[in-house]
């Protein structure tokens, strides 16, 4: 089955103590689309995702649409959404094979498709050396698998994920979330992918939705929310921002640390904004920093710099020739990759 | 760290002498009195219809008292396990009350209200009910077993509450995002990772009430027909049989061995499932 | 999940109505009873011998006995918390046997063995002891005290092995690396944490040991003058004074809930720590 | 205080199950240095600390010197080292003043200046504020900071960390690494600083000792064992390793995906292998690659690529231009970052 298309209109949710989790909020998902709904805990996400799957319903006003059909009121086991939990909630009474099979006998799948959907979910998620073991005796990682396949079994038009990777080791994370994506995208299925981790977003989404405070603070590709990040909120959850401050005339940046040639669009700026890889050592470039310390990172090691009114900034260097702290270096700045976030945030593109 | 062998042994050595002197040589004293006469005790109780009696009150008593316990500590903890941790805590105290109090004054409470002049059977009498048999009601063993729910209500809570409270409740949630129904999903995933702790319970409660004797007494002195009233007769009478006294301390630790040793196999899973 | 008020209800009515028949009621009766004769009854006990003499009793049992629980269960739960899991859980399951056994086979393996013409009794005698006067210990308050550990130490070591195997180790080494001998490091860290759980198991106990009197009856009969055994001969008794056994009742009532309030004070701390 | 040497000789130790923790091992820990133990979980690295710290005794034959002093049958109390756990091991009865002052009473400072250090230690951790709060009541980080203070107060000569910050929140760890190196090295005590994480041990030690089942795999600089791995063990756990095949004459290299200049050195060798970062995007370079996926890590993506022959290799490029899988990319390799570990292993230099 492919993916259905997801739409919010004007959904909040205001708790029973009166917390206001999330304000009115529009937001469309394409068919087939994996989108990440991404911001630290308490911003939200947790919410819009419990609005989706039925565990929560909007406040009045608010509607849910999937593929047009209001399911707003609709109780979660007649949605048809695969959900994946943090935790795995998987079904710990039964086998591997067991639990991937359990949606199937629910919705009364006959015996010998229930059979080949069970074994071919079992060779998707690599697991079908494992179909007959009890779940408590998997490791985590394999404990996802199960819970995808599990959630994917009964090909569900829309899956949702609420953090699948963050009860993993660090290790495990990056291949598993590989092989999640092959999995939702081999499936068709519209996808959610709720997560605080910006580098998941980044390798995972086709859309990341930056959520902050319970209100969308953008939603964009990913290199639209790391290159052109909407607000200093967006870009600093991104990774480290750089700021010199200085003045801009006719194209000219002018500051402490040295002059550099900017495009024109940023003219009377107070301040720029970049990310440390905008910034490379260079024998003959502009601007000159103090090195305070650096730590070698094996790949490349990280400068903490100075400019000369003590400001603090972060650049990478090749991790082969040790820099004393201390010493003073040169760098180039690629102007191309300034950051507009600090100065005018675009308005957030919601939806 | 680095322990001394004899450091562990100081420790050990109390629970040790504790398992002699407190279980060891009260058993051994009760098997020998029990073979005191070659054995001839076991056939005077077993032809004993006294005996028989006991052990139908015995049965009656050890199952439908767990059994209800069971029931009602499994609705409890359901309840409890969606409160608070505060709330919980509170209302746990207030259900571990009953515990603390002499099973003597709970007898008497029981007889000033149930009993055959009691507040509840005169209010039934003025509905029409015979007061003669709603009081005499708590002097059957099935009476005594209602009153016996008491103590096992909490028991059976504090095994099954703490199953319940780690129970996942994601499972559900998963479940019904699959399609169940929140019935179906409760029958197919929390019942069966519950079942454990509720035989647990079951255990437990039956060994307590297969054993109790003081509220029985207290209530009904020996006329009730239940095994350790029959016992208590037997050591209590004048010129009494000793041997089979013993016979019937027996086959009263057997029982409760035997429910006891139920509940320990159980554990395992218990825990494996929590 | 997204529950009907309905369905929260439905699971509390069970517990409501448990409180109300099993807890309410009885209690109501008693202070009812109590008052039936306009206080009367309050100036009768508290100016009755006999009651301060139980008072005394069970002021002796209700201190020594919960006092060596307490200690002896720590030490047991300091040595089962160096075991495995696996070993633990052995060991914890034949500690447990003794609270399944009924009280009455217990007090009747006693007398067995510590009575007058017990085992250890003629065994004592052998060297030299007056078997009139150990065989006579087990009837008095003192000697009660010591056979109520047969129940009390188990759950002395339910309360406490768990804060005791959850103490963090690491802090004993911390302490060490920091110069404290281990003995220092014991009484400094240890010790204090240790200490909540051990003063609710010394409450627990107190509460238990206040209350019962279903082995005591067993062993003496009314002879031994501890509070329930009054109270009981109040009850008992043809003619008897009704008020006066609800006075008893309460001022027993009063005292178990004293210790076990002490023991839900500790608590809090109790979890904090473990 | 400044720090003591530290010498184990010959260390063995043996379980008494019979399990071979340790093999026979020297190692010497100049007086201030910083040594960090690094290894996968089993592999010895606690076994040995716990030999130092006394928790453990070698098997017979072992000794531990401090400053040459024998100290194998010292019990810990008396060897005057600082520990620090993995679970901070705080006294949850004491305020953190308390825990911080608890060595200092037991060693009977006087109250003065028991008072004066514990202010110190507070200041230098950073705790003034936290002075009177309960343990429970600090966050993870705040614990860990309590917990390196308190070892540090009575000014040992030596300071042993097991896993400081394994048990923290990846965000918190950098801040925190960097503090501890701060807070040890004013201190000026020796530290063994035991990790599995070879970016703690690349950013913190002046050396890093890798171990293996039991045994020293190399010891080193950061640098030494990043770039000069000994074995390709060590070279694979301080991160990727692009191994490419092909022969080597005259100094070139020839292989599929086309031929490299190599030094001479490495004439005859049948295969090279190289970090990701040797490995860059050149319109011009020698070698052709076809990417098989990318993935936006932000600062940059990352690229798995193929050579004609199908062997898998990864390179980094920059964030900013998305490259599409299926593409075919140029690349030159910096043939001074080749490592040399899968050939001749240099033996483990230990001590």
């Amino acid at each position: 089955m492919s993916g259905a298309e997801i739409r919010l209109i004007g959904c909040a949710k205001t708790y029973g103590d009166g917390t206001k989790a999330l304000a009115a909020t529009d937001l469309t998902v394409d068919p087939g689309e994996v989108v990440v709904i991404l911001g630290p805990s308490g911003c939200g996400k947790t919410t819009l995702l419990r609005l989706l799957s039925g565990l929560d319903r909007p406040d009045e006003g608010g509607r849910v649409l999937f593929n047009g059909k209001d399911v707003t009121a609709a109780p979660i086991e007649q949605r048809g959404v695969g959900i994946v939990f943090q935790s795995y909630a998987l079904f710990p009474h039964m086998s591997v094979a067991g639990n991937i099979g359990y949606g199937l006998r629910v919705q009364r799948w006959r015996r010998p498709e229930r059979a080949a959907r069970v074994q071919e979910m079992l060779a998707t998620a690599q697991l079908t050396e494992l179909a007959g073991r009890r779940v408590d005796q998997l490791s985590g990682g394999q404990r996802q698998r199960v819970a995808l396949a599990r959630a994917l079994a009964p090909r569900p038009s829309i899956i949702l994920l609420d953090e699948p990777l963050t009860a993993l080791d660090a290790g495990l994370r990056e291949g598993l979330r590989a092989e999640i994506a092959a999995m939702i995208r081999a499936q068709g299925a519209t996808a959610v992918y709720v997560t605080h981790d910006q580098a998941e977003a980044l390798a995972l989404g086709d859309r990341i939705v930056v959520m902050q405070k319970g209100a969308i603070a953008q939603a964009g590709t990913p290199r639209e929310v790391y290159f052109r990040p909407a607000s200093p909120y967006v870009a600093h959850f991104f990774g480290i921002v750089n700021e010199l401050c200085g003045t801009v005339t006719e194209g000219v940046f002018h500051s402490p640390a040295g002059d550099v040639p900017v495009p024109a669009s940023i003219n009377g700026a107070g301040q720029i904004a970049f990310r440390p890889e905008a910034l490379s050592p260079d024998e003959n470039g502009p601007l000159a920093f103090t090195v305070r310390e650096s730590v070698f990172e094996g790949t490349r090691q990280r400068l903490s710099l100075a400019d000369p009114k003590g400001a603090n900034l972060v650049a990478y260097a090749p991790g082969s020739a040790a820099i004393a702290p201390g010493e003073s270096l040169r760098f180039r700045l690629d102007t191309s990759a300034l950051l507009d976030a600090g100065k005018k945030p675009e308005p957030a593109r919601q939806g | 760290m680095t322990d001394g062998r004899p450091k562990r042994l100081a420790l050990a050595a109390p629970a040790g002498a504790f398992l002699l002197i407190f279980l060891a040589w009260p058993l051994a004293g009760i098997v020998k009195e029990a073979l005191a006469d070659g054995g001839g005790a076991f056939s005077r109780v077993f032809s004993d219809p006294v005996f028989w009696r006991g052990v139908r009150g015995s049965a009656i008593l050890g199952t439908l008292a767990p059994a209800v316990s069971t029931v009602i500590g499994l609705g409890v903890s359901l309840h409890l396990a969606r409160l608070s941790p505060a709330r919980r805590a509170t209302l746990l105290t207030i259900i571990a009350v009953p515990l603390s109090f002499s099973g003597l004054v709970v007898a008497y409470g029981f007889i000033l209200v149930f009993g055959r002049a009691g507040f509840v059977t005169m209010l039934l009498a003025e509905i029409g009910a015979d007061p003669a048999f709603v009081g005499g009601l708590i002097y059957t063993p099935a009476g005594l077993a209602i009153a016996y729910c008491y103590y096992l209500i909490p028991r059976a809570v504090l095994v099954i509450l703490p199953v319940v409270v780690n129970f996942e409740r994601e499972q559900l949630a998963a479940a019904r995002a699959l399609g169940a129904s929140p019935l179906r999903a409760f029958a197919d995933i929390a019942l069966p990772q519950l079942m454990p702790a509720c035989l647990v319970a079951f255990a437990l409660c039956a060994a307590v009430a297969l054993g109790a004797y003081g509220t029985a007494l207290a209530l009904s002195g020996t006329q009730i027909a239940i095994l350790p009233m029959v016992l208590y007769s037997k050591i209590s009478d004048t010129g009494s049989d000793l041997p089979a006294a013993a016979v019937m301390s027996l086959v009263l630790i057997a029982l409760a061995s035997a429910v006891m040793a139920m509940a320990e196999l159980l554990r395992p899973r218990l825990r494996k499932n929590a």
